[in-house]
């Protein structure tokens, strides 16, 4: 029972005992104490994996945990505790007419669920069981967006899960052609396993490989939110409550994206390696010029908000598609980042709908006169989305141009183009809600405030520090295990 | 002699998938799909009597179990309970339908001849038909104006996924099969309790009344 | 060094401390007096450092150069000197003039204008690309939030919108020219791609022509303190930085054509900054489209000492450069005054718009006092310190190097014809904006109990009106410390006339060209103390107060005066053609007609309206792809398969 | 010839003394002649001198709300074109200050004097203040360009700009050059329009529709008015000395001998009358224009002066002809 196995016990544990607590405070708290311990347990397993330079394996090479791996889940497993937190006050604040019994009384263990999915999919090795923890945290994450009793949260849950099952069941397609392709090798059993296929894969014949990835690519892209496929994810932000909608866009689309790039990697010694970073590129131009015109037409908060997460992802992906250590480099510090301004976005977000009632831009108005601390929130996480200098993402979005000029110009002129309209959109979009006269909205007093505004606050205060500070240390081990395995 | 036994079988069962994006009444719809599963039981039966394999038998046990037993009996509650019946209209006319459907078909046999060019003849031929189902089902999904027959759509993707394993390679390791056909039962699960919703918020599973979430300027 | 990190480090502490400080008033006051301490330290930093420490910039970007730099040079410490002048100014200022706002705008002004002097101060000493950008975009950042937090209005929010927008974009520029200079082997033709980048970035910046449109619609809203150092200084910043471009980075690949596009961009914007002054009523948009004009000036003159450079006259060139540093000085001196002289009326009177003000010469004498200097040094009047800026810019056309190229010099009498008029208009302006807010009666009721001004706004518009006029008078020191500049640039830089404003009487009066402003002054007054006496000792001794002539009716309302469009119009008629004036003319019926006349500028109709009305319809062409049925998805992820499944078999 | 210093210093210290002293003569000339046009009897050639005592002797009556600036104004504006009167050439070819301020200076003293009159003129809040400052600085914002213009083409021309220097090289070059004319013509409708003569604006008149001039000096009265009425006939002689003494530079004292003096004091003044009485004349032949169609001369204006510059460019470059 080595670590990897340690920092599972705690969410399985939980899926059996969360289900029969009936109080719903007490179950909030059992969970974040889940989420804590897990945390705690990644900090160790990231400690153990960056001195020790190895992968960890366990259960027969089933799991994998490579630094890669282990920035992804201290990432997902910080946001992962703090949205559990926020979700108690956020549950406590909000009407329980609104809610649907059922779906309320599981919320906890739904959440676990997604949360150990997400675990799932970053240790998994076995691709077949990568595709298991995707689908266990779609259908968990799809009950937890019916949240809310009205039709559009039904709408949105039912969408999401029509569109995420088909687009899953085309990654099971080309996990199975890839298997397929696999025993070709005679490698049976073990040709599930990633490492195997890294190594094997130069021998697979290159039209099933290709014909692989496209599904693949496809499958698992309707969960990152490239842009044809993306129809479902500003619904499900939109209508669900806004810790499921933190979490969608703060872990899901970077689990999905996690996904692809296992992929990528298994392909980067092969004929094929530049089919990738291709689609990778293509799809991350037209996802980020179409989020940025599509932004300017918002009227919802929360939409706004999901718009700019796919705007966010495609510059992700752009990244990735380049390829060179500076884009790795670019690319993961954008990623941590987003993930966290993003997730404090949507906390503040759920504060002020609460509040206000509603979330329909036109109506908020003259926040920052009726509630100081939640707005003050809300503008800082703006401007960091934004991308102005003390947050991260204004490093992240330099390195990123400069990567993408140095790979050729045409790129950095639309990659301008893009970020260019989507700062105009969203100043344009949040501008009149902060400091404006006439406000007809009445605003309630928020019930339970302890956990409201901390986590929002502390992610905040890491997006500026990472801003100020940018944290070498971190990243650039990542960067050369990354070259590592490519070449 | 067992190939062409088993080449039958995927046929017969891509029958199943194309005679259920054309069926008319939800019950024959719903008949069609046990029929599936039952044929998936079956192919994995004779696969695994002519290539004896611990593994094979235990999938063979738990598509039994889940496929063939607890899914219709689950599909069967839910049709009495949502009191299915009438007609179920697809959104483009019948014609073009088994254009469509032609159409994907012969996709699916141009595509798996391009990319299985180093396997012999035979088997490519059942990775072909299984590969046609799948498009056949994600077809199915679209079409359709009932969410019913959009659930169905899905289950019958899964069966073609499994087919489509069991046709080229021993099937996956026992303990994935088991996670799959888990992930499928909990799927089903959260289908029907969002089927009840539906049938209580709106009183019919008509899907033109999903179109509240589009985006004016 | 160290002076500069320790100052560096003062701003971000109080910064930081006025973050976490309660919104109490005496907190508040304190932390007020801390930033006036910390500016002072700026000042002696910049005027007592004698370290000529050379100009080391490091210019590439990754992978290790992320982190905070900074270094102290000539060019950088004059410009902090400019800086420290305003900054002191204005905290000593903003002591009285923020208690009239509430607690928590206080504590959030005061917080983000230390983060925001912080910015100006490393962007005009970074020593490496990271920390000027870094700096470059703190500084747009928290200059928009110092206007947006009372931006309440639809019009008030369009402008500080227009404000962060062009100036996001210029800095998307100014990024790419960075990486072209850094990244990459420069070429003559990526030279010119960095030239035109840069320009276009810091054009943003200044409010040159075409991308000026922020510029009126932010002054009116931000309060005045602020105001004052974003006039003052923001715009400078913009001419650091090409400064720096074209004359330290990109010297060698220089071109002719730059000094000609700079001169033509300046020479619009000289035109329509005056112009559009002249017809303005609201105080702080006149001084803001002045601010324009005179920015014109200086990217004008730039443009000439780049021409004269690539003509190999290095001493003309010294001294087109030496007009740019001067008369950025000079600009910053006289228009955070008039800023600060509008912000104290604002708080005395309420009012902005120059319609309902008068007579306050009476009630503010200081003010009055010290905005007449500056109204007559932003005239280029003779005895203040906007004219040796002018006299050098007409000395450079009329000495003797000039007539060697033929098609330049023709160029040159088109300009010099033009800046003359330009400067002849700025007269009129100043006069419009003294005339009508300070001489006269008080068009409103209300301004008769208008207090004079506190004697925290005293001191700092009399700091501000003494620097004018000592430059104005005895500009010597800076002309030798602009030198010591000029020579770090290159070595052939030398000034063509050598006692420039100093008496010397050694020479023949044949080539003697100084111009000594002390003696014309003396001479004034000399003449002024004859006339007084010969007047004095033969005139009636007394004097006799009456009523004004009122053509024989005794009653005069206050109304009669003259309005500040009414005292415009001649202009609004000679340059329709270059403005857009839309007027709400009173029909007959109308219970009480309203006579409104707007004057707009007539590039929003050209340029801007058309780009923003091509932008919404391809937005509206996104509207139609999320229709909302889920076929219609599932159709789109069919095609994205297939057409990929295609691509990858068959390509 | 005079070589001691102190006696060459009190000439050209005499010089700007008289300059100021015949002002008002010249201008009592000029109503002489104009009366003599329109055949009526004209009060005698001192009535300025007689008007200026009458005034200074009277206690001048002022505005309530009239603050420091409308008493200091007169004196400033005097104390100015005192200084200029020292810089202009009389019977020398050049005046005391002149080495020191260049043209540039000159034109800015004239702003400087403009401006001062135009802010005391609004000081004290009536609408005839604020409605001559308007006119006069619209008139005034379309001349001081071509005013600057005229006097930088004769620094080109002479390649020098102090007056002393283009004196000095006109009268010993004496070339004619034709950038000369253009200027000419423009420095005529200059000093037209400057001391608001006729057909940009009747001295005389106290009509609303058209008094420019009149409008801004409405509400002074007693010492005030004198100053500024010895002021404008101080303007109009610098304008007319600068006009006929670098125009037609001919027999100005070039050395300090008290024949050349004596010479240059009577051509000067001959000159000075020859071109007073043209000035009446032409004031009696014309009608004053409406304000709105002013632009126009002074675009004219604007234009001569341009191609004077752009002449003198085009013969500079010719004649020396090898570029440097």
């Amino acid at each position: 029972m080595n670590l990897i196995g340690l920092i599972l016990l705690p969410g399985v544990l939980s899926l059996l005992i969360l289900p029969c607590i009936t109080n719903r405070t007490w179950a909030g708290y059992i969970s974040s104490a889940v989420c804590t311990l897990c945390f705690v347990l990644s900090i160790f397993l990231a400690y153990r994996v960056y001195n020790s330079g190895q992968p960890i394996f366990f259960f027969h090479q089933w799991f994998l945990c490579d630094k890669l791996a282990v920035f992804f889940i201290l990432l997902n497993s910080f946001i992962g505790m703090t949205t559990s937190f926020y979700a108690i006050s956020y549950l406590n604040n909000e009407n329980k007419l609104h809610l649907h019994p059922l779906v309320y009384r599981f919320y906890h263990t739904g959440y676990q669920l997604f949360l150990l999915g997400m675990l799932g999919v970053l240790l998994s090795n076995n691709i077949g069981m990568m595709w298991v923890a995707i689908e266990l945290a779609t259908i968990a994450s799809v009950a937890l967006v019916g949240l809310y009793h009205t039709s559009e949260a039904l709408e949105a849950a039912w969408k999401y899960l029509i569109l995420c099952g088909v687009g899953i069941g085309l990654a099971l397609l080309g996990t199975v052609i890839l298997y397929i392709g696999a025993s070709t090798q005679g490698l049976g059993e073990h040709g599930l396993l990633w490492t195997q296929l890294v190594s094997e894969a130069p021998h697979i014949p290159a039209k099933l490989l290709a014909v692989s990835f496209v599904f693949l690519f496809v499958g698992y892209g309707t969960k990152v939110g490239f842009v044809p496929l993306h129809n479902w994810l500003p619904d499900a932000h939109a209508e669900g409550p806004a810790p499921v909608s933190a979490l969608l866009s703060g872990l899901l689309l970077n689990a999905a994206l996690f996904a692809i790039l296992r992929f990528k990697w298994m392909l980067s010694n092969t004929s094929l390696h530049t089919l990738p970073s291709v689609l990778l590129l293509i799809f991350g131009f037209i996802g980020v010029l179409f989020a940025a015109l599509s932004l300017f037409r918002q009227r919802q908060l929360k939409r706004l908000f999901a718009y700019s997460s796919i705007e966010h992802m495609s510059l992700i992906s752009i990244a990735f598609g380049l390829g060179t250590p500076l884009a790795l480099f670019a690319a993961l510090l954008h990623m941590s980042m987003h993930s966290l301004s993003k997730t404090a976005a949507f906390f503040s977000c759920g504060n002020v709908m609460q509040r206000a009632g509603t979330q329909t831009l036109s109506k908020l108005r003259d926040l920052s006169g009726q509630m100081p601390v939640s707005a003050a929130l809300l503008l800082i996480s703006t401007f960091a989305i934004l991308g102005l200098p003390p947050s991260g993402l204004f490093i992240s979005e330099l390195l990123l141009i400069l990567a993408a000029f140095k790979a050729n110009i045409g790129l950095t002129i639309l990659l301008l183009l893009g970020l260019g309209l989507a700062f105009l959109a969203i100043l344009l979009k949040m501008q009149p809600l902060f400091w404006s006269k006439s406000a007809h909205v009445s605003i309630m007093p928020l019930k339970n405030r302890h956990h409201a505004y901390w986590p929002a606050a502390l992610h905040l205060v890491i997006v500026i520090i990472a801003g100020v500070f940018v944290p070498f240390y971190l990243l650039s081990p990542i960067v050369n295990y990354i070259a590592g395995v490519l070449s | 002699m067992i190939n062409d036994w088993l080449l039958f079988l995927i046929s017969i069962m891509l029958l199943c998938g194309v005679l259920m994006v054309v069926g008319t009444h939800i019950t024959s719809v719903l008949k069609l799909l046990v029929a599936q599963n039952t044929l998936l039981a079956v192919y994995l039966l004779t696969k695994a009597i002519y290539v004896p394999n611990a593994a094979l038998f235990v999938s063979v046990a738990i598509t039994v179990i889940v496929k063939v037993i607890i899914l219709p009996l689950l599909l069967w509650k839910l049709a009495r309970f949502l009191h299915l019946s009438g007609r179920v209209e697809p959104i483009v006319n019948k014609p073009t339908l088994l254009l469509l459907t032609t159409a994907l078909v012969f996709f699916a046999l141009i595509l798996s001849r391009n990319m299985l060019t180093f396997l012999p003849h035979t088997s490519a031929a059942g990775f072909s038909l299984a590969l046609a189902n799948a498009f056949v089902a994600m077809l199915l999904v679209i079409v359709r104006r009932k969410a019913v027959t959009q659930v169905i759509g899905l289950l019958v993707l899964e069966n073609s996924i499994f087919i489509l394993a069991a046709a080229l390679s021993t099937g996956f390791p026992w303990l994935i099969e088991l996670g799959m056909s888990f992930d499928v039962l909990v799927g089903f699960m959260i289908f029907t309790l969002f089927l009840m919703r539906i049938q209580r918020e709106y009183g019919s599973l008509q899907i033109h009344n999903f179109e509240k979430l589009k985006e004016r300027v | 060094m160290a002076l500069l990190k320790i100052v560096v480090l003062a701003w971000l502490g109080l910064g930081c401390v006025s973050i976490i400080l309660p919104a109490r008033r005496l907190l508040l006051q304190s932390s007020r007096y801390g930033s006036m301490l910390a500016a002072l330290a700026v000042f002696c930093l910049a005027a007592f450092y004698h370290g000529s420490s050379t100009w080391l910039f490091d210019t590439s970007f990754f992978p290790y150069k992320l982190g905070f730099a900074i270094q102290f040079d000539p060019l950088s410490r004059f410009f902090v000197f400019l800086l420290s002048l305003s900054v002191l100014a204005v905290s000593v200022f903003g002591q009285s003039y923020f208690n009239h706002f509430t607690l928590r705008q206080q504590k959030l002004i005061q917080t983000v204008s230390c983060f925001f002097i912080l910015a100006m101060l490393l962007v005009l000493t970074a020593g490496n690309t990271f920390t000027f950008l870094f700096a470059w975009e703190l500084m747009t950042f928290s200059s928009y939030l110092l206007i947006a937090f009372n931006a309440t209005d639809k019009s008030a929010r369009q402008a500080g919108f227009l404000y962060l927008g062009i100036a996001h974009l210029g800095f998307l520029s100014i990024v790419i020219s960075f990486f072209l200079l850094g990244n990459m082997p420069i070429s003559a033709v990526s030279a010119n791609f960095i030239f035109v980048l840069m320009f276009i970035g810091f054009g943003a910046k200044a409010g040159l022509f075409p991308l000026h449109v922020w510029l009126p619609g932010v002054y009116p809203i931000a309060p005045s303190p602020i105001c004052a150092l974003m006039s003052g200084v923001i715009l400078k910043t913009a001419i650091y930085g090409m400064i720096r471009f074209s004359f330290y980075w990109l010297l060698p690949y220089q071109q002719a054509w730059w000094g000609y596009s700079l001169i033509t961009i300046g020479l619009c914007s000289m035109l329509i900054g005056v112009i559009h002054a002249a017809l303005q009523t609201d105080m702080k948009r006149l001084l803001a489209y002045s601010s324009m004009e005179n920015l014109g000036f200086i990217v004008v003159s730039l443009g000439f000492a780049i021409v004269f450079y690539q003509y190999h006259q290095y001493a003309l060139s010294d001294a087109a450069l030496l007009i740019v540093l001067l008369h950025s000085l000079s600009h910053s001196l006289f228009k955070s005054l008039l800023f600060l002289s509008t912000g104290s009326i604002l708080h005395a009177t309420g009012e902005r718009n120059l319609g309902k003000l008068g007579g306050l010469i009476q009630k503010m004498p200081w003010v009055s006092g010290c905005a007449l200097i500056g109204c007559l040094a932003m005239a280029g009047l003779p005895l203040f310190s906007g004219f040796i800026s002018e006299w050098l810019y007409l000395r450079i056309f009329f000495s003797q190097g000039m007539s060697s190229h033929f098609d330049f010099a023709i160029f040159s009498s088109v300009i010099v014809a033009v800046s003359v008029l330009v400067f002849a208009l700025a007269g009129f302006v100043i006069v419009k904006f003294f005339g009508i807010a300070f001489l006269g009666r008080p068009r409103e009721s209300h301004l008769v109990h208008a207090g004079p001004a506190s004697w925290f706004e005293r001191l700092s518009l009399v700091w501000l009106a003494l620097w004018s006029v000592f430059i104005g008078l005895w500009p010597m020191p800076f002309i030798s410390l602009l030198q010591k500049i000029l020579h770090g640039i290159s070595n052939q830089f030398a000034l063509p006339w050598p006692h420039l404003f100093t008496l010397s009487l050694s020479q023949s009066a044949a080539n003697h060209d100084g111009f000594v402003p002390v003696l014309l002054l003396m001479s004034l007054l000399a003449g002024l103390l004859l006339i007084f006496i010969l007047i004095k000792k033969y005139s009636a001794p007394s004097l006799q107060r009456n009523s004004a002539w009122g053509c024989g009716f005794n009653v005069i309302t206050l109304r009669m005066q003259e309005s500040s469009e009414g005292f415009s119009q001649p202009f609004k008629l000679i340059f329709s053609k270059l403005i857009q004036t839309r007027l709400a003319l009173p029909k007959a019926t109308d219970v009480n007609p309203h006579y409104a006349a707007q004057v707009t500028e007539r590039i929003w109709p050209l340029f801007y309206t058309p780009l923003t009305q091509g932008v919404w319809r391809i937005v509206a062409l996104t509207k139609w792809i999320q229709q909302g049925k889920i076929a219609v998805y599932l159709t789109y992820m069919a095609f994205t398969l297939f057409i990929l499944l295609v691509g990858v078999l068959w390509l | 010839m005079i070589s001691d210093n102190t006696i060459s210093i009190l000439l050209f210290v005499l010089q700007g003394l008289l300059v100021i002293a015949i002002a008002p003569l010249l201008s009592g000339w000029l109503k002489i002649v104009t009366c003599r046009c329109q055949n009526r009897s004209a009060a005698s050639l001192f009535q300025p001198y007689f008007a200026f005592c009458k005034l200074l002797i009277k206690t001048p009556v002022m505005a309530e709300n009239a603050s420091w600036l409308f008493r200091f104004a007169p004196y400033f504006y005097a104390a100015c074109l005192a200084v200029l009167a020292f810089v202009v050439p009389f019977f020398l070819y050049y005046g005391v200050l002149s080495p020191l301020f260049d043209v540039i200076v000159v034109a800015g003293i004239f702003a400087l004097a403009r401006i001062s009159m135009a802010l005391a003129a609004m000081d004290v809040g009536t609408a005839f203040g604020s409605l001559g400052a308007r006119r006069e600085l619209f008139i005034a914002c379309l001349v001081e360009p071509v005013l600057l213009l005229v006097l930088l083409n004769l620094g080109l021309i002479t390649k020098g700009l102090t007056l002393e220097h283009i004196g000095f090289v006109l009268i010993h070059k004496g070339i004619l050059y034709p950038g000369l004319a253009f200027s000419l013509s423009a420095f005529v409708l200059v000093l037209l329009a400057e001391n608001g003569r006729f057909p940009f604006d009747n001295p005389a008149t106290h009509l609303e529709l058209t008094m420019i001039h009149e409008a801004m000096i409405l509400e002074y009265s007693g010492r005030y008015l004198a100053l500024i009425e010895w002021g404008n006939s101080l303007k109009l002689t610098l304008f007319l000395l600068l006009f006929v003494n670098l125009f037609f530079p001919c027999g100005l004292a070039v050395q300090l001998s008290w024949g050349a003096l004596l010479t240059g004091l009577i051509t000067t003044l001959v000159k000075l009358f020859v071109l007073l009485t043209l000035l009446a004349i032409a004031e009696s032949l014309q009608a004053k224009v409406r304000l709105f169609r002013i632009p126009e001369y002074l675009g004219l204006a604007l234009f001569l002066a341009l191609m004077g510059i752009l002449l003198t460019q085009l013969m500079v470059t010719q004649v020396t002809g090898v570029p440097i």
